[in-house]
């Protein structure tokens, strides 16, 4: 067993979707396991920690990190498993461009604590407590880690050598990914492994966008049907198809949703959500600022719009000033 | 016997920071603009009884010939009618510039002392100050005994007639609470053009 | 619809009848004007030539205080009017106008936004009674009565909001909607001198004569004024003007607020006319406007 | 605020309107703030929202587009599509916590150097009051808010194996 | 991506740096010692210099010399505006033996020098921009441009004297003509005129001449009664449509015998004559002027009573024995090909009812300068008798100069004639009516060859100068002498005192201003306005007939007030600037084109509405976007827009652009 490649699976602020699509490889996953020697996997296995601290630098052939960067114990996770891995692959959205969690970086750390820990209706906290990083008791200490002010993408922590995007990724590209590991052909480093073309290259309902589109009104999908065969942006629905990349098999799409962009952009785009929001207002209607605006009025939150899943990794990052700025 | 006099001005009878004190009030900060072209001296209805032109007063006032400017009878005369500041091709407040040359006449103390106009505005400027308000006998009455006490006996036919129409009042008229005004006054800014310290 | 109305001094003393007939007016037209609480004076021509700073703080005081009733703001008097919009204007424009009036109104408790809207009479009457009211009020239309509108400067100058600068004409088809024929001649936008009349006679009333011959050479039975400085320096200055020009017959000059009084039938109270000096109601019996004398106890309440 | 605060203002400016009006203003010796880096482009419609955070997370303190008025494109309408994507652009922005006043779009025609003048003396004079962005010193903060924590334990770590 | 060899190939990037003093005007304000310091401390540049004058011929050979000696193959210039000499340094550069796109300019004069004081923040400013530059070029790519040809012919819009020369200037060259006028006759404002100034020739004269030739010109297509209604297309290859109203009348018939006019059912006129400023009538059926070009007549559409649906015994139709008169004709669309356009379009006299001030329209003997011109002309309404609207003859005009002009109200340009048209005017009505003349002037402009000579010549023959821009004009008089008159209140600035003059008659010298549908004009030929709405030339001093579009050439008025003589020289360089177009045949195109990368490309069709120019089309096999070069003008909007970041623009690609942001926000 021992000259088996060693590869590891680790979690970071993720929702364990990403753990899901590893089990959805299924059998491939119990054929693999006989190529391969998993070292770590909180999910699904016991490892500890000094088990990899004890390990040789680079002894691990690859690392698949899933979930953003949040607190200290993932960062320092991170810094560990990177230094033990020849090969560091930001699995799933999260890990890649911050993913959901990166959402969180339009408000402030106090603010976000303030609502998980005392005013979110579920909670139950009649003390008023919040936690603590250190706690003392019976001269015993309990520690928990730091809660950063900023969520990250594990290439802002870590240098990472390979991306698999996707809200989950699906298991085909992470089955090729593991393939063309174990088989040493690898692309240059920093490469997504998925299709470089985005979303409209394959979706059946292309054939229903005119050339002459121009957007009069942005819809939302709750509150309209949404024809099955129609081009979403024909039917004035914010598709982010254009400005993601394809290898998700549009899924949402097939289930009459508009792509929200899980798998990032293409690589000639340096952040997704300006292009996206790019694309989409080049092609609205109208020559003054009102009529313009009425459009766009069908897009209430821009960030969670075109910054869904990238916010983190984008060319802003964050919110800047936590205090709302624009008056209309 | 009147003695022959140089007419001639040198540079050191031109007061440039009075010309800057001008461009710093409201409405006067366009007279460089002016190309004399004299739309405001051939509008203005009462030009025919000054001294110096408005044109000239413009043309002096930027070369900060001072004493010029603020000795004409000129700034005196304008009824402030507004002719020559809408005329203007040049939009420059020319009006504006009358009372502002008006203000430094009499901050400096060389308004003439018995001429109807800069006597009745000193009343008038003294009586709001005091009361609120103005009260059109009164005023008149102490205009014309400061200015020209023997007008008064010429007026006394049209003191008559308004008294026949119910249009005479002696009574000195003054806001109901003038105290605040006073407070309020005495906070405002005094603009002269001047830098502030 | 509501108004906040500035009276102005003159209103109160040589302009009384302006004040009288333009609030029956407005009561007739079902306007009501609500008089500016603790105003004070413009400050007009005189206060300005003496301290610039006090001088925009006063008018703006009167600015701040409608802006509060939080409606426009009527000012009959062609002189507060007209200061009170340049006031306003240069509040605007101007960094030391500004600051001055800040601190000056600061020590009362007031600010001034700058949305206050400033109005003459005229304005509000041409511009917002509804279509026809005016017309359909009209009891004893003014026909025949041949009127010279005289403008002055005021209104016009230097800000013109509602009307021509060059040649004004709301009073013009104010008083043609009451019926009566509008004269044309070419010094209804002249200065009158009103400034000058108690300070410079002579020169006042050199002016005034211009204006009144030229009306009078257009055949006009009546000057309307609509600022009281006119109207006193156009009417109370006729011997005197006579003295040096005997060619000058006496022709009546009254407020335009007079001349609709007149003609939705108001009664001799509402329309001031007997504060006139030059008389205007033999002319107006003459067209048949007012009732003969002897036989109006007849025609009363016809 | 750092004392003497002198913003930097990245410009794109159209080739045929607002960069010649740039060129009037300067045969025409008027003088304005030295704030801005302009970026030539041959329309308005040439310029990617991209470009604009980019500029941002590069440390601009404020972003000015200037482009031909309405119906005067070069290219009959790339100033229009610019519009469209500055109006949504300036929602993300704000949304992003970015003050309105550092992105700034205008029209610019090729005769108004004055114009020209008068926007990049307000602008630099809005930004003063608003103080400086410093997207990248605070990049910097965000990546190294964990360091003494984690490299601390890194290092004890590193220490302890040896 | 390494630094060293990015770019074209794998060879090393090696720079060059130069930037200009201009001699003290960019020196004066930046130390450009300091800035080519700095960046010689750049990564990849070679040699950093500065120079005195680097569009000289030493400067540019500088640039030549360094790039054989230092092996440079990208070259940077800090200078003036790139739209001043850029092609300069391009030239330059490909003489070095490198591609032209190998360079690019840092406008630090313009942008730079000239508009700020501070000298450290200057160089700063330009330091910072010097290494946007450096950044940028190393992703700078070899590009060709592309040569097409460029059509034999021009079109002519607007057939005023401008118009009117320019068109036989390209004729007489060979060249195929196609000139456009909207009313029925060529002739323009100066048909109207009198005489001209100085000389006082009469304007007729030298115009019916030149008017007629064009009638005739086998190489000119005249179209009058027509207007230009779209333009598409690219210099030298513009694709034209040209609306032709109908006159109802077959041109080809009519022989200008103008039978039908005496014949018209209305024996006098019915309608103003416009060509007579409406001082007289005209009949619906008309022809403007006796030597109109094209000699043909035109029916009114406005006041001819059968057009207007009235019942007419058509007296005119039946008079003509060539049945030339057609009430059917309906307006026709002509399609022609240009290689090149002059616009030549005019001005329009400012309205003298704007300034209220001077009593046009409320005094009945005020007039405007043109309306004199057709009093003082023998062919005008009068017969030249200068009588006033009474009848009788004026004893004293006064004539106000700079009406609407060199005012703020109104138009704050010097409108450059109505000095010497004035004082034409004054002599003409000196002559006619021998009454006293008073020139109300505010300052007069004389400069011009024999103009100072024709001010002296006029004051000699005892006309009045009186230094002063008219206050008032009243009919309100103050003494007997003015009982009935106008009187002109006016300061003698040069006496220092108001006058009031009594004058008969007074003259406005309205000044000129631009057409009204300026704008629409301007869009229609994409060319630029200056802030008052005269065409912009793209340069004032260098390039002062051509436009910001290629090929579009201006001249006359439509560019800015000028006289006749100016006018038709501009209208010969205009000419010129065409012949060089068309004479060397072809055109090359800046190849900062869009092109699509296809294999990034989805095929998504946000880029197909997107371009104005439909240059993009879609590859259905392929399921891609594509761009036509040809169609492609290079503005990037699709790049911008394509969320693949699939399509480039040659000379702005992405990585240039944002390593030029990139860098200037780098603080040195």
């Amino acid at each position: 067993m021992g000259n088996k490649p060693k590869i590891a699976f680790y979690w970071c602020s993720s929702c364990g979707g990403c753990e899901e699509s590893l089990v959805d490889m299924a059998e491939a996953i119990v054929e693999l396991s006989t190529q391969i020697e998993i070292v770590l996997w909180p999910v699904a296995a016991d490892f500890k920690k000094k088990d990899i601290e004890a390990m040789a630098d680079g002894e691990i052939v690859a690392t698949m990190l899933n979930g953003a960067i949040r607190t200290s114990e993932q960062e320092e996770m991170a810094r560990l498993l990177r230094r033990k891995s020849q090969i560091l692959i930001a699995y799933g959205s999260c890990a890649y461009t911050g993913g959901i969690p990166g959402l969180s970086n339009q408000f402030p750390r106090e603010q976000l604590l303030k609502y998980v820990y005392h005013d979110a209706p579920s909670v139950v906290n009649p003390e008023g407590q919040d936690p603590q990083t250190e706690f003392h008791d019976a001269g015993r200490v309990a520690t928990l880690p730091i809660f950063s002010e900023v969520v990250r993408s594990l290439d802002q922590v870590v240098d990472v050598d390979y991306y698999i995007p996707g809200c989950a990724p699906n298991p085909e590209l992470v089955l090729d990914a593991i393939h063309a590991l174990l088989s040493g052909n690898l692309p240059s480093k920093g490469t997504v492994l998925a299709p470089d073309i985005a979303l409209c290259e394959h979706c059946p309902r292309l054939k229903t966008k005119p050339a002459d589109i121009a957007i009069d009104e942005f819809k939302r999908p709750h509150q309209h049907l949404i024809d099955p065969n129609v081009c979403m942006l024909v039917q004035g629905f914010a598709c982010l198809g254009p400005a993601t990349r394809s290898g998700c098999g549009g899924a949402c799409l097939k289930a009459n949703m508009p792509c929200t962009g899980c798998f990032g952009p293409m690589s000639n785009v340096r952040d997704q959500g300006a292009k996206a929001l790019c694309a989409l207002a080049s092609i609205v209607a109208g020559t003054t600022n009102e009529e313009i605006d009425s459009a766009l009025d069908g897009i209430p939150d821009p960030v969670g719009t075109f910054y869904r899943y990238g916010l983190a990794k984008s060319m802003l990052r964050r919110k800047v000033n936590m205090e709302p700025t624009l008056s209309k | 016997m009147s003695s022959i006099q140089r007419q001639i001005r040198f540079e050191s009878d031109r007061d440039p920071g009075f010309a800057d004190e001008i461009r710093a009030m409201p409405g006067c900060e366009l007279i460089d603009r002016c190309i004399q072209c004299a739309t405001c001296s051939g509008v203005c209805p009462v030009s025919t009884y000054m001294e110096l032109t408005p044109r000239r007063i413009i043309e002096l006032t930027r070369n900060g010939f001072k004493q010029d400017v603020l000795n004409a009878n000129t700034i005196w005369i304008c009824t402030s009618c507004y002719e020559c500041q809408v005329e203007c091709p040049k939009e420059i407040g020319i009006t504006d510039v009358m009372y502002a040359l008006k203000t430094k006449a009499i901050q400096a103390g060389v308004e003439p002392k018995h001429l109807g106009p800069p006597v009745l505005f000193k009343e008038f400027y003294n009586m709001v100050r005091k009361t609120g308000r103005m009260s059109e006998t009164q005023l008149a009455v102490r205009s014309f005994i400061k200015s020209n006490p023997m007008q008064m006996w010429g007026m006394k036919w049209l003191g008559l007639r308004l008294l026949k129409t119910g249009r005479f009042s002696v009574k000195l008229e003054h806001m109901p609470k003038p105290s605040v005004l006073h407070t309020a006054l005495d906070h405002a800014d005094r603009i002269d053009g001047r830098r502030a310290k | 619809m509501k108004y906040s109305y500035f009276p102005g001094c003159s209103l109160k003393a040589t302009g009384r009848a302006y004040e009288e007939s333009f609030l029956s007016l407005c009561k007739a037209l079902d306007m009501e004007m609500e008089e500016l609480e603790n105003w004070n004076c413009c400050g007009a021509t005189s206060f300005m030539s003496v301290e610039m700073g006090a001088a925009y703080a006063l008018t703006i005081r009167n600015l701040a205080i409608a802006e509060k009733a939080g409606l426009d703001m009527v000012a009959p008097c062609g002189g507060c009017y007209g200061i009170l919009l340049k006031a306003d204007h240069y509040y605007k424009k101007y960094p030391t106008v500004h600051e001055s009036a800040v601190k000056s109104l600061k020590t009362e408790g007031l600010e001034y936004k700058g949305t206050v809207r400033v109005r003459h009479p005229l304005d509000v009457l041409a511009s917002d009674l509804p279509p026809r009211a005016l017309r359909s009020k009209v009891k004893k239309p003014l026909k025949g009565l041949k009127v010279a509108c005289y403008y002055g400067c005021r209104f016009v100058r230097p800000i013109a909001p509602f009307d021509d600068m060059h040649n004004p004409e709301t009073m013009d088809l104010l008083l043609k909607t009451v019926g009566a024929r509008i004269v044309d001649y070419t010094m209804k936008g002249k200065c009158c001198g009103g400034a000058m009349s108690g300070a410079m006679p002579n020169v006042a009333q050199e002016m005034t004569y211009l204006i009144l011959r030229a009306a009078e050479r257009a055949e006009a039975d009546v000057v309307a004024t609509a600022c009281p400085l006119c109207q006193f320096n156009l009417e109370a200055y006729q011997d005197e003007i006579r003295a040096a020009h005997p060619d000058l017959k006496p022709i009546p000059v009254v407020y335009f607020t007079q001349l609709l009084g007149v003609a939705l039938g108001l009664d001799a109270t509402a329309t001031a006319l007997n504060r006139q000096i030059v008389p205007v109601e033999p002319i107006l019996r003459e067209k048949g406007i007012l009732a003969d004398e002897k036989k109006q106890p007849a025609t009363a309440g016809v | 605020m750092p004392e003497n605060f002198e913003p930097k203002i990245l410009a794109f400016f159209c080739n045929w309107c607002t960069y010649t009006a740039a060129d009037l203003a300067g045969v025409s010796r008027m003088k304005y703030e030295p704030t801005t880096r302009v970026v030539r482009v041959m329309c308005s419609g040439r310029v990617d929202p991209q470009f604009v955070l980019d500029a941002f997370a590069h440390g601009a303190d404020g972003v000015l587009i200037g482009g031909c008025h309405p119906g005067d494109c070069h290219y009959v309408e790339g100033n229009y599509k610019l519009l469209r994507r500055f109006r949504m652009l300036r929602r993300l922005v704000a949304s992003l916590g970015i003050e309105p006043e550092r992105l700034r779009m205008e029209w610019i025609s090729a005769s108004e150097g004055e114009r020209l003048q008068k926007v990049v003396n307000e602008m630099t004079a809005q930004i003063k009051l608003l103080g400086p962005l410093e997207l990248p010193e605070r990049f910097r903060e965000w990546d190294t808010e964990l360091h003494e924590e984690t490299f601390d334990k890194e290092r004890e770590v590193v220490a302890s194996g040896q | 991506m390494d630094d060293k060899t990015i770019g074209n190939g794998s060879e090393e990037v090696r720079i060059g740096f130069f930037i200009c003093h201009c001699g003290s005007n960019i020196a004066g304000t930046i130390d450009v010692e300091a800035v080519a310091d700095y960046v010689r401390t750049l990564p990849n540049v070679v040699v950093s210099s500065d120079y005195k004058y680097t569009c000289s011929v030493a400067g540019q050979d500088m640039i030549v010399e360094d790039i054989l000696k230092y092996k440079l193959n990208r070259v940077v210039v800090a200078a003036c505006s790139p739209l001043l000499h850029e092609k300069t340094f391009r030239a330059a550069t490909q003489r070095g033996g490198i591609n032209p796109f190998f360079f690019h300019m840092v406008n630090i004069r313009e942008h730079g020098s000239w508009v700020h004081q501070d000298r450290a923040l200057a160089t700063q400013k330009a330091m910072d921009m010097a290494r946007g530059a450096i950044a940028r070029v190393k992703f700078h790519k070899a590009l060709e441009k592309r040569r097409e040809p460029v059509r034999q012919s021009v079109l002519v819009v607007g057939g005023g004297i401008a118009g009117i020369h320019a068109a036989l200037t390209m004729a007489n060259a060979g060249k195929k003509v196609y000139l456009v006028e909207r009313e029925p006759t060529i002739g323009g404002h100066m048909a109207m005129f009198d005489k001209t100034f100085p000389t006082l020739d009469c304007a007729a004269c030298i115009l019916t001449p030149k008017m007629s030739e064009v009638g005739s010109h086998p190489n000119i297509v005249l179209w009058s009664y027509s207007e230009v209604t779209e333009i598409k297309g690219y210099v030298g290859n513009y694709d034209v449509t040209v609306k032709r109203k109908p006159r109802y009348i077959k041109e080809d018939l009519c022989v200008g015998c103008l039978d039908c006019i005496d014949h018209c059912v209305f024996k006098t006129g019915n309608t103003d004559d416009e060509f007579n400023q409406n001082l007289s009538k005209r009949k619906p059926v008309y022809i403007p002027f006796a030597q109109a070009v094209p000699r043909l007549v035109a029916i009114d559409p406005a006041a001819c009573t059968h057009l207007n649906g009235g019942k007419c015994e058509q007296s005119c139709a039946t008079a003509c024995d060539r049945q030339a008169i057609d009430f059917e004709q309906k307006e026709t669309f002509e399609h022609i090909g240009v290689g090149a356009v002059i616009v030549a379009t005019g001005f329009k006299p400012f309205d003298a009812h704007r300034k209220p001030l001077y009593g046009y329209g409320r005094f009945p003997d005020v007039y405007t300068a043109l309306e004199v011109e057709r009093l003082v002309c023998s062919s005008g309404p009068t017969g030249g008798d200068v009588v006033l609207k009474d009848g009788s003859k004026p004893k004293s005009v006064g004539i106000i100069h700079c009406v609407g002009s060199r005012d703020h109200q109104t138009n704050r340009w010097c409108s450059r004639v109505c000095c010497m048209y004035s004082l034409k005017l004054a002599h003409l009505l000196k002559e006619h009516t021998d009454a006293e003349i008073y020139n109300f002037y505010i300052d007069i402009r004389t400069p011009g060859k024999g103009y100072e000579e024709f001010y002296e010549r006029l004051q000699e023959e005892g006309n009045h100068f009186i230094r002063g821009r008219v206050g008032d004009i009243t009919d309100v008089p103050i003494i007997p002498e003015e009982e009935g008159r106008m009187i002109v209140r006016v300061e003698d600035s040069l006496a220092g005192f108001v006058r009031r003059i009594p004058v008969d008659m007074v003259v406005l010298a309205t000044g000129l201003e631009p057409r009204e549908d300026a704008s629409e004009i301007r869009r229609r030929f994409n060319i630029s306005c200056s802030s008052e709405g005269f065409f912009l030339e793209r340069h004032p001093k260098l390039a002062p007939v051509s436009t910001t579009t290629d090929g579009v050439f201006l001249a006359g008025c439509c560019q800015g007030p000028k006289d006749i003589p100016d006018t038709v020289a501009q209208a010969g360089a205009a000419a010129a600037e065409s012949l060089v177009l068309l004479d060397v045949g072809y055109v090359e195109m800046e190849p900062m084109t869009a092109f699509v990368t296809e294999k990034y490309c989805s095929g998504c069709k946000t880029c197909l509405p997107l371009c104005p120019f439909s240059a993009i089309s879609r590859d259905e096999e392929k399921g891609v976007a594509v761009i036509n070069p040809v169609l492609c003008k290079g503005c990037g909007t699709c790049v911008a827009a394509c969320p693949s970041g699939a399509i480039t623009q040659n000379l702005f690609e992405d990585r240039q652009i944002f390593a030029e942001i990139e860098e200037l926000l780098v603080h040195a």
